[in-house]
């Protein structure tokens, strides 16, 4: 568990600077700061373990199914690493504490470091590579949140960008190269992957794991050619810099390899991928390095060029190099981190951290200047420091490796050595030396104690392990090294190799063309800058600001708006997936008798045929469209009724009038004629989409209609149970009410839904201003002088009561007989809207009792309650009963609960039409125009006219 | 008969889908309609054609299926409350935007009032 | 009686289907729009009162009675036709879509219909 | 009491009559529902006739219905021929306006729609006053003629009926 | 019995009828005239509905003619509203 | 066993829409109660039910006490189970969410719409009926255009036309499908078309199999699949930001339908069909997943950015669900549950970061917004989600996934994970100008008042994600024998009873 616990830590950590910044900021820092300690301190319990040759785990199943477990270990490897995130994160705590301004957000600052700090000791920690990944992904998040600190700055933005794009991208690489490698192995424990060499670098898998999982692993380390990320990354505030950006999250694409390395190494793949990147990588960043004026980019290029070197020993895969690339590793973490403080710190006294605006602090900030003359020195590889023995490893290391040819790699990594010593000695002469000068800035000065103390005990360790190695770090690099190349290393590590050692002749020629390098500086810098060379940022912005503006005009240009053309491509897509489906598959030819034509069917079928094609032609005037629509429907009811669909004709019928009411009403408000927009061929293409969608229904209804079910349809039990069973004659009627009621349940509740949506719409548009004004001005054209006609208004009162009693003899007749709640709802709502029609909607609700939401309420409770009924004799919902009555003097009768959800059916049916309609015809009401006080305007009873 | 039924559908499908493709609301909801028609049609088709057979238990010798005039009611209920609900949008898109256009992101500029 | 109600039924369906078709013929053949208007409300409304007259009395010849309904409709038709008919006129003059020149109501007022018209 | 049960008794047994119509079935079952119904829904309806008509004899309501139906059967045969046969320039249309003394509004309804069912007239507006009637006659060589027709055979019963 | 033909003889002369008053419809010089012929249209279905039930002898479809004289009138004044007033509903 | 309580997440929000509309239409403290409450209880219900689909299996339920397939069957399983505990969960989320933000204000019934569209979502899962099943989606489709123009506004108004036009031209299809398969089967309850189509003519064949591709268009309309996805965009980026989140669960009901359907009615081994749905979802699930991504690194503002965040995580749910083996549910639906949560999420913190902005445009900046730093963090988690990235649930899901299609690895891979690679861009850019880059020249917006139902509706879901996260394990065992389940469905048949007494 306690592995676990070690890397759980700063994300438990992670939270208390939040709260902690409320009690001050050294409260704020000594929060993250003590849990890091304590990590640090259970770490150290397991030091003797791991240096006696054990892995320590810790197990916790997550998602066995998958293969993705919270399973951590703990070897010289993870050590090392561990020992390095906790050990400089602590530093870069204290650092952090004195280098934020007051202004910055220090809460905010802190719990993202932890949050990174956790993320990266989790990679480290991890014994299983999805866990890895996640971990992986999260340094990347972490980092850009980091990277972004500075809100306000546009190169914070910007670098942050930069790197979330190139380390999530080349995490989502490593994603797929480990899944690989896990499908390889049969599991994506580290410990079982680490024991299948054979089998991963036979496998035909290996190649593409190997390319995915470096291309991971280089993104994240900066190798070329994807380096191009670390130096935007600067404009993080310099604590990150130094801990992401030098001492861990870049080593962590060179932990992956090193962590790997027992698997993917020592094959010529991964020799020639990863030696050559390491290898461009160390020569190319510290040239580059050599001409930057900005203190971190001079310091970033030059970690770039590490990371490279370190990236190349790895990929030599042989054990020696290997060790140096661990010790190199200690040595870099702990002269970068110290140089970027003191960037930090220079940067904090001047003002600037352009070299060419520095020079001659070495008087003014003796104590800043101290530090960054040993860990430079170090960083160019003088003796004794620790710099110089893993310099001296390297080249040695180098010289008998043949890359190419037996000497280019020699050459190359003395040419990297040299821009190392050359841009090292720079940073010291142009920064520190010379005479003082009179225009910084701010005036320098060496800071408290606070700020210098995290990098002067970094320069401590440089001189302390290049003095005594062999004290100070072996056991470290023995312990890493033994569980990178998985056998036992003991390393020895000296000053002096002797004369022959072509080492030593490499670093000289090294040290001393650095110096001429540096000597030469204002020429080659002319040279330098006069030279085309791409620069990172425009060819990251030149890939990505297209792929972004490709992005949002191909997202423009397909989602456009358009619903034409979304109905026509779904149209095309329908037509065209059915005929695929149709073609896939067998085909017979149905063998149904056919009914033969008979006179009303086809002059109907020819009417309501020429109505409709008519109406593509002459719809631009609506009235004459909405006309045209209600001939076909309106023909479609005794469609209904010669088929042998009662009920359907009846309720065709009603509906149909319904709908057109609800579309003058409408139409009220829009403009009466559809303007001709479409050109003709855009008119025939829209035709030919419409034919081919004509043809295919047509075709399928044909198919359909000509064979027999292919198995007895499930109504016969409709029938056979209608009047026995559910208690009526009308086996339509009962299965709306009761086989299948409910289905009409639903139904009804999306009327009711229809109504309420229409009600809320029409309140919302009144109270828009703009809507109200556009009422207002409505085109009116010559109007009827009479509103209210009496002739209307005196039908009405006999045909109102007459409807309704249809209305009544529909619903109760409908068990046994065409008919039913929901016609019964339609003509009652008919009825009522013939008397709004005759007397007004003021006017006639104003002597109503009902207001219409609650009858559609009242019909969805009692249709729910007549289901729920059933509960109390244990049946479930909606089971219906009926019993015949016989009640003196009356005949016989039948008494069914279906007909009280019938009467659910007719109220919301009934309420949801007044609802809907009320709704329109309240948006109608002029402004000004008082509603009247009579049934109709003119009264020929009225004397005084 | 059926063959009439069948290319009615057609037809129906046709026009509706002819609308569907215009560019302002009143003639797409009229489209619509159309298919709703053309779909509830053929929806009854399920049910085969018969004549003189309504399912009134004890009229006839034979009975049309009752199941999917059943199902045509529901359908017939639903594309009406559909059909309010679109022709208040579509009142309601005018009524705010002062035109009735039913592609978006092509209104001419001086649509304002 | 059987073949003398068949023959007075026959006779009550040929009569209504020419009236029917009389009723759309006029409204293709008259000139005048208010003209057209006379011939549907009336001629049709004859021939589908017959129709329902034979609906009513339909069942009788097979021992059936008589069906009541179909007075219902006839009734309502009867009640109807003219408020439509009233409607499609008023229509037809506030469009002033019939030549003639309407006549002066003599009690001092406009018709209805335009009276909210200025020129009126 | 009996005028708030039945606000209006005329409509009450019309609607009795109806509901004897839809159901085609003599039941006492039947009644006790045409009863209920006929005094209920005149009820559901009556804030929107607030006034009731008087109706001061009955029985030549009744005269002047059968009157009426023989005039639309007859002249129906007038309208055929003229829509069948007549030339169309020798149709003589005409706007006619029938200047009323009757007053009440159901009494002037009834009389438009007597106008409009028998066939050849057809009432097509109001004045604004609601003193004369506009009628449309499809053939009426003597407009004079078919007003005073109307009048003499329409609205002089109306007025006996309605008073 | 002669009661077929002459129902056939109706049937053909409502047929009829609907064609005519299709040819109107599409034709018609007004758009009043357009609301005239649906409602003749309307009536004419609902002749051709009543014999369609004779026929069947069922008595099963003398509701849906109800229903069509009843909405025939309300959406002839619908229509006519509209045109008059703009507002079916004030 | 269950009993009446299957029926209780559509009764109930029914009967409480229905109070609301009677009694509570003057008072919104009160419908807010009543709507808050109703919810509570259908959590409390649906986690009955997940408990009972859990250790009893299948279950159904006769409405009527009619005989399957005579008439309509409700059917507790896992799966029904588990979409109505999300939904329940999401719909909590929501409605406290309404309250804090009072977008409950801006309109008239936004509660009773809210409830019936609870009522049909939970319809549309729980039904073993494939009629019902268009009917339920009636409900929840009518009630979503009503939540869909709450508040009303022009192009919202507008784009709502659109929305409802496209669904109707669904819901044709649907007719048309359902049509079909009762014309040729005789029948619509779905255990009995799983018995019967086994023994389809061979002439009937054809016709079914476009019945087949029909129905799993309308799912696929619903899912916002390729090239099916154009009324989604604008919809979810118009409608109010508590309904977009609502919304993120509508999509899934088109999954869940494919997945129905796909495993019981049309199975890959039933011959008729084979693997005819497969090849249909298979490419245009990969394609919605590209355009989704694109999307969102496209989008010109925070609410289409989620709506295109949406459409791509319908990709990769369809994608997984394309194969219909049982590994590829288990991550289809993890898959799912996460995505619903987090797009639900996302829309929220937009709504968050939209009402207190001066614009919703992303390639101009705004004044820092009010407790920006906050906003900013809960914008991050959500886009962590959305992206797929570790250490939430979304890149659980994806790995999953990605595991589960190794034999597809090449194509189905580099979609997927170029696919997140556009959309870490998309949020990234998105994000930073939301919250790093300062405006020129605006003054900061009015002070906006914290609102702890808001925030108590992110965190909860923010928790949820993190639950499904840790507890990954357990969930995915438990998909697995619901998985199990949908391959092998005869206790789902069983449970139909078919033909015999309730
Ligand atoms: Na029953
Ligand atoms: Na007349």
């Amino acid at each position: 568990m306690s592995l676990a616990l070690i890397a759980a830590l700063p994300f438990l950590g992670a939270l208390l600077p939040g709260l902690a910044i409320r009690a001050g900021r050294n409260a704020c820092a000594a929060s993250a700061g003590s849990v890091t300690l304590l990590a640090l301190i259970l770490l150290a319990l397991k030091v003797p373990t791991v240096l006696a040759g054990g892995v320590v785990h810790t197990r916790v199943d997550w998602l066995p199914a998958l293969g993705l477990n919270a399973n951590f270990m703990l070897d010289g490897l993870g050590l090392l690493f561990a020992l390095m995130i906790l050990g400089i994160g602590l530093l870069i705590i204290l650092y952090a504490r004195f280098y934020l301004e007051t202004t910055d957000p220090m809460g905010q600052f802190y719990v993202f470091l932890m949050l990174f700090q956790g993320a990266m000791l989790g990679i480290v920690l991890s014994d299983n590579i999805l866990l890895l990944l996640i971990f992986w992904e999260l340094t990347s998040l972490s980092s850009f949140l980091l990277i972004g600190y500075w809100k306000h700055l546009p190169e914070g933005r910007q670098g942050a960008r930069m790197a979330l794009a190139v380390t999530g991208g080349g995490g989502l690489f490593l994603i797929a190269g480990l899944l690989i490698l896990g499908g390889i192995v049969g599991s994506y424990d580290l410990t079982m992957i680490l024991a299948q060499k054979d089998a991963i670098q036979a496998s035909d898998w290996y190649l593409p794991a190997l390319i995915l999982i470096l291309l991971g692993a280089f993104t994240k380390s900066a190798q070329f050619p994807f380096h191009f990320w670390l130096p935007h990354a600067m404009a993080a505030p310099t604590p990150v810099s130094a801990y992401l950006h030098s001492a861990t999250m870049v080593k962590a694409g060179i932990y992956l390899m090193a962590r790997l390395w027992p698997v993917l190494a020592g094959t010529p793949e991964w020799f020639w991928i990863v030696a050559t990147a390491g290898l461009v990588t160390m020569v190319l960043g510290a040239g580059i390095a050599f001409f930057k004026d900005d203190l971190k980019a001079v310091l970033a290029f030059s970690t770039v060029s590490h990371l490279g070197l370190i990236t190349m020993l790895l990929g030599f895969g042989t054990k020696a190099a290997a060790t140096v690339a661990v010790f190199h590793i200690i040595n870099h973490a702990t002269f970068k981190a110290a140089l970027f403080m003191s960037a930090g710190i220079v940067d904090h006294a001047a003002h600037t951290r352009d070299l060419s605006r520095l020079g001659g602090l070495r008087k003014l900030m003796p104590v800043t200047f101290g530090i960054v003359l040993l860990a430079s020195l170090s960083m160019a590889g003088i003796p004794p420091l620790n710099g110089f023995l893993s310099k001296e490893l390297m080249l040695e290391e180098a010289a008998h490796t043949t890359w190419i040819s037996p000497w280019a790699m020699g050459l190359l990594a003395t040419t990297g050595a040299l821009f190392s010593v050359a841009y090292s000695f720079r940073l010291l002469a142009h920064g520190f030396l010379g005479p003082p000068r009179t225009d910084y800035p701010a005036m320098p000065h060496d800071p408290g104690a606070g700020l210098w103390s995290a990098p002067a005990f970094l320069v401590l360790l440089v001189v302390l392990i290049g003095v005594f190695p062999m004290a100070t770090a072996a056991w470290l690099v023995d312990a890493a090294a033994g569980a990178v190349t998985g056998q036992p290393v003991a390393v020895e590590i000296h000053h002096w190799h002797g004369l022959g050692s072509a080492a030593l002749w490499m670093s000289l020629t090294a040290t001393g063309g650095g110096l001429l390098m540096l000597g030469a500086f204002p020429r080659l810098r002319a040279v330098w800058g006069a030279a085309p060379r791409p620069e990172a940022k425009r060819l990251f912005d030149g890939l990505i600001e297209p792929l972004a503006a490709a992005a949002r005009s191909l997202t423009g240009l397909v989602h456009n708006g358009s619903f034409n053309r979304a109905v026509a491509v779904a149209v095309l897509a329908i037509a065209g997936v059915s005929l695929w489906a149709f073609l896939g598959g067998s085909h017979a030819a149905g063998t149904r008798s056919l009914l033969p034509v008979d006179f009303t069917s086809l002059s109907v079928w020819g009417l309501m045929v020429a109505a409709a094609l008519a109406t593509p032609f002459l719809h631009r005037d609506r009235v004459v469209a909405l006309l045209l629509t209600g001939v076909v429907g309106l023909l479609i009811a005794p469609l209904f009724a010669v088929f042998s669909a009662p009920d359907l004709a009846l309720t065709q019928i009603s509906v149909e009038v319904v709908t057109i009411l609800l579309m003058l009403l409408a139409l009220h408000f829009l403009p009466r004629t559809t303007p001709a927009e479409s050109t003709f061929p855009r008119r025939l293409a829209d035709a030919g989409i419409a034919a081919i969608a004509g043809l295919g229904i047509g075709w399928l209804a044909w198919a359909m209609l000509t064979r027999q079910p292919a198995f007895a349809p499930i109504s016969h039990f409709h029938l056979a149970q209608s009047k026995p069973g559910a208690g009526g004659t009308n086996a339509v009627n009962t299965i709306i009410v009761d086989f299948r009621g409910y289905d009409t349940y639903g139904e009804i509740i999306v009327l009711g839904i229809a109504a309420l949506v229409i009600f809320a719409l029409s309140e919302t548009l009144l109270r828009s201003p703009a809507v109200t004004r556009r009422l207002a001005n409505l085109p009116r054209p010559r109007e009827d002088g009479d509103r209210h006609p009496m002739m209307l208004v005196v039908a009405t009162r006999f045909l109102l009561p007459m409807a309704l009693m249809v209305g009544v003899y529909v619903y109760l007749r409908g068990h046994n007989l065409p008919g039913g709640g929901f016609v019964a709802g339609l003509v009652f709502a008919i009825a009522y809207l013939m008397q709004y029609m005759a007397s007004g909607y003021e006017w006639s609700q104003a002597r109503q009792r009902h207001d219409h939401h609650v009858l559609i309420g009242w019909g969805v409770l009692i249709a729910s309650l007549c289901g729920v009924g059933a509960w109390v004799a244990g049946l479930p919902f909606l089971t219906s009963g009926f019993d015949y009555v016989h009640l003196w003097p009356l005949e016989e009768f039948e008494l069914a609960t279906a007909a009280i959800f019938d009467l659910g059916v007719f109220l919301c049916v009934l309420g949801a039409v007044l609802l809907a309609l009320a709704s329109l015809s309240r948006l109608a009401l002029r402004t000004g125009e008082a509603p009247n006080t009579r049934p109709f305007d003119i009264d020929p009873a009225m004397r005084d006219r | 008969m059926e063959a009439l039924l069948a290319s009615l559908i057609g037809v129906l499908t046709f026009t509706g889908v002819y609308l569907l493709l215009r560019q302002r609301t009143f003639p797409v909801i009229l489209g619509l309609t159309f298919l709703s028609y053309a779909v509830n049609l053929f929806l009854f088709a399920a049910g085969r054609l018969v004549v003189n057979a309504a399912p009134i238990i004890g009229r006839s010798q034979t009975y049309a299926d009752p199941l999917p005039q059943a199902l045509v009611l529901t359908a017939i209920v639903i594309s009406f409350g559909m059909t309010a609900v679109m022709m208040i949008l579509a009142v309601g898109g005018h009524l705010a935007s002062g035109h009735d256009r039913v592609n978006t992101g092509d209104e001419p500029t001086e649509d304002a009032g | 009686m059987t073949l003398l109600i068949d023959i007075f039924l026959s006779v009550l369906l040929v009569g209504g289907g020419i009236f029917a078709l009389v009723g759309s013929y006029g409204l293709l053949r008259l000139p005048q729009p208010m003209q057209r208007l006379h011939a549907p409300t009336k001629a049709t409304t004859v021939g589908v009162g017959a129709a329902l007259v034979v609906s009513a009395f339909g069942m009788v010849p097979q021992g059936g009675g008589i069906s009541w309904h179909e007075l219902l409709i006839t009734a309502f038709l009867l009640v109807t036709a003219p408020i439509s008919a009233l409607f499609l006129a008023k229509t037809l003059i506030l469009r002033g879509e019939d030549p003639a020149p309407l006549p002066d109501s003599g009690t001092g007022r406009p018709w209805s219909t335009l009276s909210s018209d200025p020129d009126a | 009491m009996l005028k708030r049960l039945f606000p209006h008794p005329y409509l009450t047994l019309t609607l009795i009559v109806l509901w004897f119509l839809l159901v085609n079935e003599w039941k006492i079952g039947s009644l006790v529902m045409a009863t209920f119904l006929a005094t209920a829904l005149p009820h559901l309806t009556a804030g929107w006739w607030p006034d009731r008509p008087r109706i001061r004899r009955p029985f030549a309501l009744a005269a002047y219905a059968l009157l009426v139906l023989w005039d639309v059967i007859i002249a129906n045969f007038q309208v055929a021929r003229i829509v069948l046969f007549m030339p169309r320039h020798k149709i003589r249309s005409a706007w006619i306006t029938i200047p009323l003394d009757l007053r009440s509004p159901e009494a002037i309804t009834l009389l438009a729609g007597t106008i409009t069912m028998t066939p050849g007239t057809l009432t097509a507006d109001m004045s604004a006053d609601g003193r004369a009637l506009l009628v449309h006659a499809l053939h009426a060589p003597d407009p004079g003629a078919v007003r005073d027709d109307i009048k003499a055979r329409y609205e002089s019963r109306l007025i006996r009926i309605f008073g | 019995m002669i009661l077929p033909y002459a129902l056939l003889f109706m049937s053909a002369c409502l047929a009829l009828a609907l064609v005519l008053n299709l040819v109107r419809l599409l034709t018609a010089p007004t758009v009043t005239d357009r609301i005239l012929t649906l409602d003749t249209m309307t009536v004419n279905t609902l002749a051709l509905v009543i014999l369609y039930g004779i026929w069947g002898g069922t008595g099963l479809y003398v509701e849906a003619a109800i229903l069509l004289a009843l909405t025939s009138f309300v959406g002839t004044v619908a229509y006519c509203r509209f045109l008059l007033r703009g507002s079916i509903i004030e | 066993m269950m009993g009446h309580w299957i029926i209780a997440p559509v009764v109930l929000p029914a009967i409480v829409a229905g109070l609301m509309i009677i009694l509570l239409r003057g008072s919104l403290r009160l419908q807010r109660l009543a709507s808050v409450a109703s919810i509570v209880a259908l959590n409390g219900i649906a986690i009955a039910l997940l408990w009972a689909a859990t250790i009893h299996g299948p279950e159904a339920y006769h409405l009527g006490n009619w005989p399957a397939p005579f008439g309509i069957v409700l059917v507790l399983d896992r799966l029904s189970a588990l979409m109505v505990a999300l939904l329940s969960a999401l719909a909590l989320a929501v409605v406290l969410y309404t309250i804090g933000s009072r977008w409950d204000q801006k309109g008239a019934h936004f509660h009773p719409l809210l409830q019936f569209l609870l009522m049909g979502i939970a319809g549309a899962f729980l039904t073993g009926d494939a009629f019902n099943l268009f009917v339920f989606f009636e409900v929840l489709l009518i009630a979503s255009y009503g939540l869909m123009v709450h508040a009303g506004g022009a192009a919202r108004t507008r784009v709502a036309v659109q929305y409802v036009g496209f669904n109707l031209i669904g819901s044709a299809l649907f007719l048309i499908a359902l049509a079909l398969v009762y014309g040729v089967t005789g029948t619509l309850n779905m255990a009995d078309l799983a018995v019967k189509l086994p023994d389809l003519p061979e002439g009937d064949v054809a016709l079914i199999r476009v019945a087949a591709v029909m129905l799993i268009l309308v799912f696929a309309i619903k899912g916002a699949l390729v090239p099916l996805q154009f009324w989604l965009p604008g919809t979810y980026a118009n409608a109010p930001g508590v309904v977009a989140a609502m919304f993120a669960v509508m999509t899934k009901i088109g999954a869940y339908a494919t997945l129905r359907v796909g495993t019981l009615v049309f199975p890959p081994d039933l011959p008729a069909t084979g693997d005819l749905l497969s090849t249909l979802l298979f490419p245009a699930s990969l394609v919605t997943l590209a355009v989704g991504a694109i999307g969102v690194l496209g989008a010109t503002t925070l609410p289409r950015l989620a709506a295109f965040g949406g459409i791509a995580s319908m990709g990769t749910a369809f994608l997984a669900l394309s194969a219909f083996t049982p590994q590829t549910t288990v991550a289809a639906l993890y898959y799912i549950l996460h995505a619903t949560l987090a797009t639900a999420l996302l829309f929220l913190v937009s709504d968050l970061v939209t009402r207190r902005r001066a614009h919703a445009r992303l390639d101009q900046a705004t004044a820092p917004i009010a407790g920006s730093g906050l906003i900013a963090s809960l914008y991050l988690v959500a886009a962590i989600a959305m992206a797929g990235m570790p250490p939430l649930s979304g890149f659980i899901g994806k790995l999953l996934i990605l595991d589960a299609f190794r034999d597809q690895a090449p194509l189905v891979w580099t979609v997927i994970l170029v696919s997140s690679f556009l959309m870490i861009l998309g949020f990234a850019r998105a994000g930073s100008t939301l919250f790093w880059k300062p405006a020129d020249s605006e003054a900061p917006p009015a002070d906006h008042p914290p609102e702890a139902f808001c925030m108590t509706a992110t965190f909860g879901l923010i928790a949820g994600l993190a639950l499904l996260t840790i507890f990954a394990g357990p969930v995915t065992d438990w998909l697995a024998t619901l998985a199990d389940a949908l391959d092998q469905p005869t206790g789902y048949i069983e449970a139909n009873r078919l033909g015999q007494e309730p």
